[in-house]
């Protein structure tokens, strides 16, 4: 079996010298999940992320990549950015380059790729991305959602195994949303790993495989999907229930819908209408 | 963050009155810069020191971080002094040049120390509107108090923007590391310019016609600081000009004892 | 490269005062009535103050390996005027001096002199020069960019050998002196804000 | 009966000659109300509020104050900005001082009152906000959640009749979003009338009186809270349905839980643990 793409050990980490952000975290992310990191603002996502991507280093504990220790040189960094990819919740903070296509190829022109090889990961992830129409737009002429979408294929364009977002639906509209979630599906089909932070406990819900809790310095990994129903895990992370494990309970009780597992509102509203009918209540 | 400014809101001091503080820290650096190096400026830096870490509260790891900068150009730049050159290719050690060159760092060590007292306890957010009072245009302190809440801003996309290239490899070689630069500066320039328009929206709608006057929090001046600080002063000048008498009288004396 | 503070022996950097502060009013005035014309202005000049500061904080990297930070006095100057940048410049060396320590109040008329007129003025004069010359828009910026940055250290290194002048030659061989520590090893960090500066411009022109 | 606090009629607008944002814009706020505006990103909402603080002038139409058009003068946007306040998504577009009791107090201050009455604003609007305890502290070192407080408060201090919220609970986690929530209710109960943006229908469905939806250049007011359901008024505005009135057609269904009308998450969660079964199913 190979080895988590990466594994934090025991990991703890302080930006000051007695106030620890992160203790004890163990967590191991292997290849081909759909992880949702589930946590509270100022709750550590965000410093578990960096850790994660090497942008910090372990106070203790150590991480791991591929099985092996992350070594903090230059070569180990380079080594692990190119397996792992960390976007950033504000795009205005990723673009840097006055085209699409420029801030795209900006990863694989700094990995000293030829140039035609530079193109094709460009056209590969504008494609994922389903943004190719935008190649020779300026970025500051995007919208918000294009804007996320062009520092998601700046990511991509380096190929990692793992990517990981930070809160990547804040900001969009429900249809955003919805198209951003479908495009990450599209990634995770070509084999990414996906990782993301998110408030919303219904998306974390109907999205993720694996669900991952982090609060008050604590990160829990394996969370059942059952935990999001309520109860303290979740109240002590200074998060509300998600409305589709409780639905989950409610169809339970309800005659002739038992059984049933809608995970949107957009589901349920359609087993309620028409074809929800089709095992008749008697 | 700023580690100067950060402490500044969280230290002991950080309701007293800008004024008093002004008092104190400029008081002593006109010390620091007017008295003889020895015994004066020493006694300044000391005075200085151990007033910021004492009552002021500075954790000693601030004031290094904040030292070592300053010190660094204090070091390099007494370098030259004990060197002199006649002409082309003939240099010569210049012993001569140590009394200055110790003169100098021992002047310019006290007063980064007075700079300190002032920077590390008086946060801006007091000073600012308070500068129209020394005759600072209303128009200009205005500006300042913009351009404090604007470089925060800023500080923070810029960084977020350095590690988002270096996550992309964006420093791995000299030029990339230009390349990466450039574009910082640049994406900070935009969200600059971006804020400003933003921000000028915003205040239209808080109702701005020109005038960006604000109430200030009232700060009291203490009686007690101020004349504690002028004491403090007294002390130090006095110190500075009895020290090298009693000095002079201490090793005078013995000789004269023995005869 | 800021002096810092209590470096100067005091006469001196009064004197520094008295030859800054003109230029620092005349900008104060240009500001005041820019703004009582076009009270928007206010903000674009915060803005502008807040770059300038956060520039002269970034790390640039030199050929020798070592790490610097632009002066950004060039791009300053091309993108505002001189005038006004002296009085931006002004509360940006304040800024520096309060906030990071670079710099000092006793030395701020000197440093101002230096950064804030000097080299806004090089910079200005120097760009337009070169585009009056027919010099293509990179080619003035670099020159305008890297000779300011070098005329700040230069005036930098005389103000430090008027006040350490050398024991056998006096001012010249101080200024040599100085200027070998303070100017010559920013000959490449000069080229270094002339190219970076090129990039930002070509930047911002294509936005 | 008194006239309605802002009133449109057929208002259009577009920022270019021929693509109006806006066209045909009937809406009346009375005074009392708590009304959300639901809508997709670049739909309108936005436009919609600059109109009614006479940011933006109505290319069509009126716009009518306490029932007397609105002037666009000096003095009539002086009186109107006392009237209505609109406080924006980011906070950072509207906080420009150094402390938050400085920045408080620029609205007041620059209405001409004399210091004392200025202090006691200040005082009343951090109150109102329950950030009395922040007014000594530097803008800058405050979280986002903060600082969309105190941008709150910058507008309260003018004692607006209504007030208006562009998205406030973005980028807030779920704790912070019913916080503010509770917060705003406080200042509808001292008499303000408050009108928000969100995407968020859930949000929208159980806090609101009134819904207004605005998609595609058009206002809807009065959509009845049965309509977040699902359905071609909420598809067309590119939003997803609620929960909780599927929610409540679905207790409808389950025996012994008819009537019941959970109204988020958390009160579906308690009516399915413990007190629920208070009515037992039998």
């Amino acid at each position: 079996m190979s080895p988590p793409l990466v594994e934090l050990r025991s990991v703890g980490f302080g930006y000051e010298p007695d106030r620890p952000v992160l203790t004890g975290v163990d967590l191991a992310v292997p290849a081909g999940r759909r992880c949702a990191v589930l946590g509270p603002n100022g709750g550590g996502k965000t410093t578990l992320f960096r850790l994660m991507v090497g942008a910090l280093a372990a106070g203790d504990g150590t991480v791991l990549v591929d099985g092996a220790p992350l070594r903090r040189t230059r070569s180990g960094l380079l080594a692990l950015r190119q397996r792992v990819q960390l976007v950033l919740q504000d795009p205005d903070d990723q673009l840097f380059a006055a085209t699409v296509f420029q801030d795209v190829s900006f990863g694989p022109v700094n990995l000293g790729l030829p140039e035609p090889e530079v193109r094709r990961r460009c056209a590969e992830a504008l494609d994922a991305l389903e943004i190719t129409d935008l190649a020779d737009r300026p970025t500051h002429l995007l919208s918000y959602g294009q804007r996320k979408r062009v520092a998601i294929a700046g990511a991509v364009a380096l190929r990692p195994a793992l990517l990981i977002l930070d809160e990547p639906t804040a900001g969009l509209d429900p249809y955003g949303v919805e198209a951003l979630l479908r495009t990450l599906d599209g990634l995770h089909a070509r084999g990414t790993t996906l990782m993301l932070a998110t408030h919303d406990v219904d998306l974390a819900y109907r999205w993720a495989d694996e669900l991952v809790l982090v609060a008050s310095g604590r990160v829990s990994p394996g969370v059942p999907g059952t935990a999001l129903a309520g109860g303290d895990l979740l109240a002590g992370a200074r998060l509300t229930p998600a409305w589709a494990p409780l639905v989950h309970r409610l169809l339970d009780r309800t005659p002739g819908l038992a059984g049933a597992r809608p995970r949107s509102p957009d589901e349920l509203a359609r087993l309620l209408a028409g074809p929800g009918d089709d095992r008749p209540a008697r | 963050m700023l580690a100067l400014d950060a402490a500044a809101y969280a230290g002991p001091w950080r309701y007293r009155h800008p004024g008093e503080k002004a008092l104190l820290a400029v008081g002593l650096l006109g010390c620091a810069l007017l008295l003889p190096a020895w015994p004066g400026g020493a006694l300044t830096g000391l005075t200085a020191a151990a007033v910021l870490l004492g009552p002021a509260g500075l954790p000693p790891r601030v004031l290094l971080r904040a030292v070592r900068a300053p010190l660094l150009f204090i070091g390099t730049g007494c370098l030259p002094m004990l060197v002199a050159v006649s002409g082309p290719g003939s240099v010569r050690w210049a012993p001569e040049g140590l009394a200055t060159a110790a003169a100098t760092a021992g002047r310019a060590g006290a007063a980064l120390l007075c700079l300190l007292l002032f920077a590390a306890t008086t946060p801006l957010a007091d000073v600012l509107p308070r500068l129209h009072r020394l005759g600072v245009p209303v128009a200009v302190t205005e500006v300042a108090a913009l351009i404090y809440r604007m470089l925060f801003l800023l500080l923070d996309s810029a960084r977020a923007v350095r590690q988002a290239q270096a996550a992309r490899l964006g420093y791995r070689t000299w030029a990339a590391a230009h390349r990466s630069l450039a574009g910082q500066a640049g994406a900070v320039f935009v969200r600059a310019f971006d804020r400003a328009r933003r921000m000028e929206e915003g205040l239209a709608l808080r109702g701005y016609t020109g005038s960006l006057a604000v109430v200030t929090e009232a700060r009291r001046p203490s009686a007690a600081f101020v004349a504690g600080t002028v004491l403090l002063l007294a002390g130090v000048v006095l110190a500075a000009h009895l020290l090298p008498t009693a000095t002079a009288l201490l090793t005078d004396l013995p000789p004269v004892a023995d005869r | 490269m800021h002096i810092a503070e209590g470096y100067l022996p005091p006469v001196q950097a009064a004197a520094w005062f008295a030859v800054s502060t003109p230029f620092v009013v005349h900008g104060a005035r240009s500001l005041v009535h820019e703004v009582r014309a076009n009270p928007e202005a206010k903000l674009l000049l915060g803005a502008s103050g807040a770059f300038a500061f956060v520039l002269s904080a970034l790390k640039i990297p030199s050929v020798t390996g070592s790490c610097s930070h632009p002066t950004g006095v060039g791009l300053g100057a091309i993108l505002f005027r001189a005038p006004v940048m002296s009085v931006l410049g002004t509360i940006v060396l304040l800024f520096q001096a309060l906030l990071l320590a670079h710099g000092g109040l006793s030395t701020l008329g000197a440093n101002v002199f230096s950064m804030a007129v000097v080299g806004p003025w090089v910079a200005y004069g120097v760009y337009r020069l070169g585009r009056r010359l027919g010099g293509g828009l990179g080619v003035s910026v670099f020159f305008a960019a890297a000779l300011a940055d070098l005329a700040t250290y230069c005036v930098t290194s005389a103000q430090l050998a008027l006040a350490f002048p050398d024991p056998d030659s006096g001012f010249v061989g101080a200024l040599a002196k100085f200027g070998s520590i303070f100017a010559l090893t920013q000959i490449p960090l000069a080229v270094s804000e002339g190219l970076l500066t090129v990039l930002v411009i070509r930047l911002l022109t294509r936005v």
